[in-house]
């Protein structure tokens, strides 16, 4: 299990193929990346404040109630704090398993998870000002089918 | 003990972190008596419900005792992923 | 849209990595990789066979499904056919969509069909032995719910 | 008309493609026909529910026409992914 909180970018390729060369007698491997969207047009840049000391804990958790609940060869989970560009890659978590439908089951969970109980903010730039992204009642609601 | 705001609550106040001096017993109560000091702390904690708190790096509420607690902090609900 | 039937090995971290590069505008990238999994032990090959013609038209058809069913900016498939040693990559799907749920969505839903519709056979060489894999009642169960 | 196996049908079979001339009106009758003409196709079609169609590459099922149909395929059910 590697957890990293960092501010510089991580290799999405790079990573799922030592990921997954790792995840020896496993059938299925699952990765999810996070991408910084402009959705409206105009965003500058994303910048994603943390928690230091609790956020990497705190993930810790969430990937070891995944491994509780799921049959898991291997978790990883990586994000990013800082400035970013619309296009960079945020975060991305993997799992591995025996079987597809843990791994894509513990991949959500961790996402889900990741989403509404790991200390990130995130703050959109755009030529027009800035402003805190808000909580989104789905994403808490997300968390009601674990 | 230390005191730590996170993002908007952090832009509100104006700074991210401060040594407290307190006999509060929970969370409400320091809530009570930080937004007596000034209206910035008013401000940031004027809606309990938009916020969150963090008793040493654990997620906790609002009525948790502060007994033995070295690290209290308020932010908004999170947006990681 | 890429549907690749190749016997050729693939490399899963170029390809996550030009996927990924490619969906402008996309929030989220999802992955799954299918590996030969040695279960009992003293598996030697795992041997695919698949219907030239049908097999890519069959692949693309569910791709076009995942399309119309979901909010996509893109997919996907590579599956390979031959002899594979346990380790080996067998296949891999990618998603893009704008929001984590329609990529994970339509990530189990290619997964589910290409499972039980697309025309591939697994053959077990174990040096006991060969025989074919039989299909499995939850694969075809993993259907019901789309 | 052209009729491929695959899997364990192409085995029992024990080729992977013939040409055959037939009358058949249905993928049933074609069956018929072909377990009528040897013990090997008679195996290899005992149990029509362990085994799937595909007509012109798109699957189909027992009780479809073979009206302009090219290409027959018999195979047991995929096991892909």
């Amino acid at each position: 299990m590697r957890i990293a909180v960092q501010e510089q970018p991580f290799d999405l390729g790079a990573e799922s193929d030592v990921f997954a060369a790792a995840a020896t007698g496993m059938g299925a491997v699952v990765t999810f990346t996070g991408v910084v969207r402009d959705v409206d047009g105009g965003l500058e840049a994303m910048e994603i404040e943390h928690y230091p000391g609790m956020t990497e804990s705190a993930i810790r958790k969430i990937a070891e109630d995944a491994r509780d609940r799921w049959s898991l060869g291997d978790v990883l989970v990586i994000h990013r704090y800082g400035r970013l560009a619309p296009g960079e890659r945020i975060m991305m978590v993997a799992t591995a398993a025996p079987h597809r439908k843990d791994a894509f089951e513990a991949a959500e969970f961790l996402m889900d998870y990741l989403k509404s109980r790991a200390p990130f903010w995130k703050k959109e730039i755009t030529r027009a000002g800035e402003g805190w992204v808000a909580a989104r009642c789905e994403d808490e609601d997300a968390l009601k089918r674990w | 003990m230390d005191v730590l705001y996170f993002a908007w609550v952090r832009e509100r106040i104006g700074l991210p972190k401060e040594r407290v001096e307190t006999g509060a017993a929970t969370v409400s109560e320091l809530v009570e008596e930080l937004s007596a000091r000034e209206e910035r702390y008013a401000a940031a904690f004027a809606d309990i419900s938009a916020l969150r708190v963090a008793l040493d790096q654990e997620l906790s509420d609002f009525d948790a005792p502060l007994a033995g607690v070295r690290e209290v902090a308020f932010f908004p609900p999170m947006t990681g992923g």
